[in-house]
């Protein structure tokens, strides 16, 4: 395993992506303007380009719905609204987001971090280290044990429900057990993480989306704003020494914010499977009520020592989140890196301490349409474009991980992108 | 033949739910799409088994009875300040006019706007919930006060005066009696605002609890059969209080319309 | 009991900026057991002299003084009975009468059984848990005066209180008033529109001209009680007081 | 003497608007974290800069009339269902019955609950919109306009029958005009909840203009000053519509309170 | 014109079942240009009555013949004038009094003109473009009036036009209906509890007995016109009148 240090990280090749992703991509809803890639300008010789629309869904909630009732073409989600999608037959997967091309380009995104603020890290320094050691050895359970992971966050997020799609019900966790095995578990800021991330930062930037600190930064000065992975660091040599290292107690409740979304799974493993994790690396979140289906309060124990009192915040988005640790509502937090950069940008003080999980995502499309991946996708837009009836794809929201690689995706391959209400 | 003219009166009260449920039914199996239109036997599902837990956030009794706590908070928090407000308001000219902007300004912001002021302010939690409940409550109680107190006849008042009531006996013995109908009235319309606020109020980080979480958790998973059972069950107690709210008029203000 | 009322007089000064002058200059000494009507045209400022004395409305000049003390706000001496009746229409027949007592802060059983004694005077003894909308407007005027007498004032001051009556209720009324009278001796200030109504009830009446009000003239009433409306004396008085009027509203 | 009452009563006025500023700008230095409390400078280079792009979204003034016109729409559909069926309710016991139930428990339902639903029967774009805003509006003009058609004074309609007015004269020339105040109300009343169901509205997907979603967007992305900037828009917004409904009203109903 | 009551009655029906007999068998003939007085005690249905007459509501028996022709709803010719006025406060005083020609569709300067003509006969020229609530409740019943009238109708049907008067405007406005009738010759149906009022006005007084209302006495009352209030058979009509009324309340 690689254990990237501060010096180690910076000196990673920030660009191994393709060269297109240097020039600018401007998708700004308040002039539609885009600006003409390379490839873009290979592609279409006539000058003018071919549509997608794009329609803000404002969660993915609505998405299956849409898809089954023709008001959308497709949709670009999390998981396991993936999955969803095929088990309830109403739209094929076509593309996984680590697939998205250029090929490798995309491998190990970045989606889900655990962000922490500035003042818990240096307040409490011991404590953020062994919640990134439980988060390191959870993320590493739920890889190595899916099914059993599947059962726990099915249970977490929907219960025993079966879920009802149009005409099809399926069981949740039949739905995790397909979606887990698509999201890569793990925390370790590889080196392609750290790209994706750099590529998201970038994004960010020439979509508007940050527009303070972060933007003016040098790629270094960047580096240093947004992560702060020296916790992690000692957490992984501790978790491979085999002993962890009692910190001190944390007197005021410390909150974490997390999503209701399968890709936060290792809490969810490391608060209902905590005997295992005390047991066998005597860290672990135990529920202060052990029958509630979704604790709210846990406590953190170290080598059987209550180390801290933590309330569970959730939220449907990352974005709340980050208001919410700027106000000092929350201290540590589950959520996608987008928002935190941007939060970071806007002068929040706070740092993303490790991933959680990687890739995760997927453009589905109408069971009816033509296409079955990537390739004959874009086919497909093209064709449609041409009769005059732009696809409509659907995203999550503005800046979301899942519209800015939906967003790149089509650029890249030559697409004008219009928003659509 | 009073018997068979109530049966008569229930008769046409229920025909037009029974119409909507029926057609309801019958467009569902038409369409047969229950992103559409769920099946009545689905959303009953749901219904029927009001203590079986809905998408791991418990059953639709217990999430009611939260929502109920939550509402009944704030409307008891908005009920405090507007009635001593709206009495004062309505006594007193120089009061009103120093309120009057600010509440003018503020009553058009929905209550779904404060959601992230009241999360920095009250933070996380059934403060911030009371808040955003009673803001919907308040306005109506507020501004039915005011229009009671100043509805109190002057003649009442120095009818009293005239009898040797102080201004605090005229306050409790006169003011409050005599514009205790509009006030029950600003109550009322309160507290149905105060209970459609708690989809807002719920839809703050660190719910998981509430019919109205319940609401936008199921449409977060698409499950519109628990949106729709939310709502059945939303409508339902929102009648049964504005039903307690008419009767306790009917009986005990009675006089305000019999006095015309 | 000493009633005087030293050249009271009050203006009013509208939003607009005009003024008007409701009451001008009234004197007045009023005995004590005295039933005196105020007669006059509409608006020549009836109903203001009458708040002036029941210490509602300060007067711009001139004082009221009772017992020899001069009157500015609530006196427990003077009590109005207003033309609308303003009963509390949330209080029952009994917590009606009751109001005044309470405010003073008298014990419930002694309030109660004062609160008995007026309802039973003023003949209302079935209805004591009535409401006032259940009541006929005759009945409701009862109340009124029940209400007021239960404090005990020494004089009644009542605006127009058989107004809004029919002719046979409003005979009624007037022969039960006089009994009230009779039986409990208060001093009575009574205003009125109707001649005939003045002419059975008074010991005097003051004829107002019309605004501002001034005193045209005091008519002393010596007929024996009980009056019979039909009398050739009555009727000449009549006539003498319908003319006085006719000329209080040209002047 | 009339101009300084008057300099008197606008000082009242602002004194508590000016106490809320002030103290705002100095909690705000105090705390110093704008999305707690941004400094009144922060939202005021927001309002005054009405026209420039706010987080990709187009400006403030651009935005609030895109809200305004859906909140006319949804208004305008609500009246013209709302008041035919408020006329026919408040003129016939029977047409009231059937329609009771079913309204007094679609009533507490808040529109934000209604959102899935919305999003199935009227697809994306203005029509969901609509209806959405014409749910928050229908009730009040519903209800106040059977109110005033009950409040028609019998005596009214009988002078007109005796007269010789036909069914049709009466509704047109002694209904309506009779029972126009209380509708006026229930417009004004509505006009305000459909402004404030402007933010439930634009929570619609698809949906990327209005003040509305600007202030869930900016929400999402921690800009409270334009929050609050986009608050004082609603609010000033529907304090302009208020006044402009009470100036009407207060022109062409003054009949109503000085007939009494 | 020819009116016809024959043997008219009336019985409610409420809720709780009990019923209310409210008229009994009146019958009366009413000659073209007459002035009638209904007198009778509150409650005895003398507003039941007139609104039977108007056709605004169905007799159990009996019936009223207009023109030898049954009424049954409204009619023309029979035009009521309510106790409340019922003016339409959104509308101005022309407006008032046109509304009855407007639904006849009659041609607007036609109806302004007739409009005009009555609204100076009745002597609020001056107040044409007056809303109700600017005016005195003189003024009203005098609008009020002017509608019925502008219909020109052969028959006005007044219930207690002058109940909630003062005693002054209330002589006025009788010498103003007076006038009003001797120019327009209609024939009058007046509803009254004053005696006076209808010794005043009437060529025949109805005098009903109390509930059920049947005809107690019809008086005619041939005093020459202006009748003169202070004269003595004026007062001897009155004393008897009022025995009559005391009787029929005792029935
Ligand atoms: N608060 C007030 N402000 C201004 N003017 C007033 C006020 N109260 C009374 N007036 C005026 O004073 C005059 C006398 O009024 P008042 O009510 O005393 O007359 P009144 O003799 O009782 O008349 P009525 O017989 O109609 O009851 C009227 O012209 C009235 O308009
Ligand atoms: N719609 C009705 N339903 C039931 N009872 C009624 C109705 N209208 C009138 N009555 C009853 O019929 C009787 C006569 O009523 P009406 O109004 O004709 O009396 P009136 O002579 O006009 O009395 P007043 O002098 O008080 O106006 C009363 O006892 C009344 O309660
Ligand atoms: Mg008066
Ligand atoms: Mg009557």
């Amino acid at each position: 395993t690689q254990q990237p240090s501060g010096a180690a990280t910076s000196s990673v090749p920030t660009k191994t992506a393709t060269p297109e992703l240097n020039v600018p991509v401007t998708v700004t809803a308040a002039n539609n303007n885009t600006t003409a890639l390379q490839a873009t300008q290979a592609m279409t010789a006539s000058g003018s380009k071919p549509t997608v629309n794009i329609l803000l869904s404002k969660g993915v909630g609505p998405m299956p719905m849409l898809l089954a009732d023709g008001q959308i073409d497709g949709y670009i989600a999390w998981q396991p609204f993936v999955e969803v999608a095929k088990l309830a037959n109403i739209g094929k997967v076509i593309v996984y987001s680590g697939d998205l091309p250029p090929a490798g380009s995309w491998k190990n995104h970045p989606c889900d971090v655990i962000s922490a603020t500035d003042d818990i890290i240096s307040s409490n320094p011991d404590f953020v280290t062994a919640m990134d050691a439980l988060f390191i050895v959870s993320d590493d359970y739920v890889s190595n044990n899916t099914n059993e992971s599947a059962a726990i966050a099915a249970d977490w997020l929907v219960g025993k429900m079966n879920f009802t799609y149009g005409k099809t019900q399926v069981a949740p966790i039949d739905v995790l057990k397909e979606s887990l095995p698509t999201i890569r578990f793990s925390s370790d800021p590889s080196p392609d993480w750290m790209n994706g991330s750099r590529k998201f930062i970038e994004t960010e930037a020439e979509l508007g989306y940050i527009g303070g600190a972060v933007k003016n930064a040098s790629p270094e000065e960047r580096d240093a704003m947004i992560f702060n992975f020296k916790p992690y660091e000692s957490a992984k040599a501790m978790v491979e020494k085999g002993y962890i290292t009692t910190p001190n107690k944390v007197e005021k409740q410390v909150s974490l914010g997390y999503l209701m979304s399968d890709h936060d799974t290792p809490l969810f493993v490391a608060i209902k499977n905590w005997q295992y994790f005390n047991d066998k690396y005597h860290i672990a979140l135990k529920p202060v009520d052990p029958t509630a289906s979704r604790p709210d309060v846990v406590e953190l124990i170290v080598n059987g020592d209550n180390i801290a009192n933590i309330r569970l915040i959730s939220a449907d988005a990352g974005p709340q989140l980050m208001t919410l640790a700027a106000q000092n509502g929350i201290q540590m937090a589950y959520a996608g890196i987008p928002p935190v950069i941007s939060a970071i940008d806007k002068g929040t003080k706070i740092k993303v301490i490790q991933p959680v999980q990687n890739e995760g995502s997927g453009i589905v499309a109408s069971a009816s349409s033509p296409a079955n991946d990537w390739k004959s996708f874009i086919d497909w837009a093209k064709q449609r474009s041409d009769e005059g009836k732009p696809l409509i794809i659907a995203t999550p929201g503005k800046g979301s991980i899942q519209d800015v690689m939906l967003r790149i995706f089509l650029e890249e391959n030559g697409f004008d992108l219009k928003e659509v209400s | 033949m009073g018997k068979s003219i109530c049966c008569k009166k229930t008769l046409i009260r229920i025909i037009l739910p029974l119409i909507i449920i029926i057609t309801w039914e019958a467009l569902a199996y038409l369409i047969n799409n229950e992103f559409i239109l769920p099946k009545i036997e689905s959303i009953l599902l749901v219904l029927l088994t009001p203590t079986a837990d809905i998408l791991g956030s418990g059953g639709l009794i217990g999430n009611a009875a939260i929502s109920i706590t939550r509402v009944l908070i704030g409307f008891l928090v908005a009920a405090l300040v507007a009635i001593p407000l709206g009495i004062m308001m309505g006594r007193r000219e120089t009061v009103h006019d120093f309120f009057d902007v600010t509440i003018q300004l503020i009553r058009p912001v929905p209550p779904l706007a404060w959601v992230p002021l009241s999360l920095a302010w009250f933070k996380i939690g059934i403060t911030s919930m009371a808040f955003l409940i009673a803001l919907g409550a308040f306005f109506p109680i507020l501004l039915n006060t005011m229009d009671g107190v100043k509805g109190v006849k002057r003649t009442w008042i120095e009818a009293a005066t005239n009898l040797g009531a102080s201004e605090w006996h005229i306050l409790k013995k006169v003011v409050l009696p005599g514009s205790a109908p509009t006030m029950w009235t600003g109550l009322r319309v309160g507290f149905g605002i105060a209970w459609m606020c708690v989809v807002a109020a719920e839809m703050l980080p660190g719910t998981n609890s509430g019919l109205g979480y319940l609401i936008m958790y199921a449409y977060n998973w698409g499950q519109v059969q628990v949106i729709i059972a939310g709502m059945v069950i939303i409508g339902l107690i929102g009648l049964i209080f504005d039903t307690f709210f008419k009767e306790v008029e009917r009986r005990k203000f009675s006089w305000r319309e019999l006095d015309r | 009991m000493n009633l005087l009322i030293e050249k009271l007089s009050r203006r009013f000064e509208s939003e607009g900026g005009e003024a008007v002058n409701a009451l001008c200059e009234i004197s007045l000494e009023v005995m004590e057991g005295e039933f005196i009507c105020i007669l006059g045209p509409s608006g020549c400022g009836k109903t203001t002299l009458l708040r002036i004395i029941a210490g509602l409305e300060e007067p711009t000049q001139g004082r009221v003084k009772m017992n020899n003390e001069e009157v500015h706000g609530p006196n427990e001496n003077l009590v109005m009975i207003f033309q609308d009746y303003s009963l509390f229409p949330w209080r029952n027949v009994t917590d009606n009468v009751e109001f005044g007592l309470e405010v003073r802060n008298i014990p419930p059983e002694k309030r109660r059984a004062k609160a008995d004694e007026y309802i039973e005077l003023v003949g209302l003894s079935s209805f004591r848990t009535n409401f006032p909308h259940e009541l006929s407007g005759g009945m409701r005027q009862r109340v009124a005066v029940a209400r007021a007498l239960a404090v005990e004032p020494a004089v009644l001051l009542m605006d127009e209180p058989f107004g809004a009556l029919d002719a046979q209720t409003r005979n009624l009324l007037q022969t039960e008033i006089l009994e009230i009278w009779n039986k409990t001796k208060k001093t009575i200030l009574f205003v009125t529109h109707s001649v005939d109504e003045a002419l059975f009830l008074a010991d005097r009446i003051i004829v107002l001209t019309a605004r501002p009000g001034r005193i045209r003239e005091i008519i002393s009433v010596d007929l024996p009680r009980p009056r019979e409306r039909t009398e050739p004396t009555f009727g000449a008085l009549r006539k003498y007081v319908l003319s006085l009027i006719d000329q209080a509203k040209k002047d």
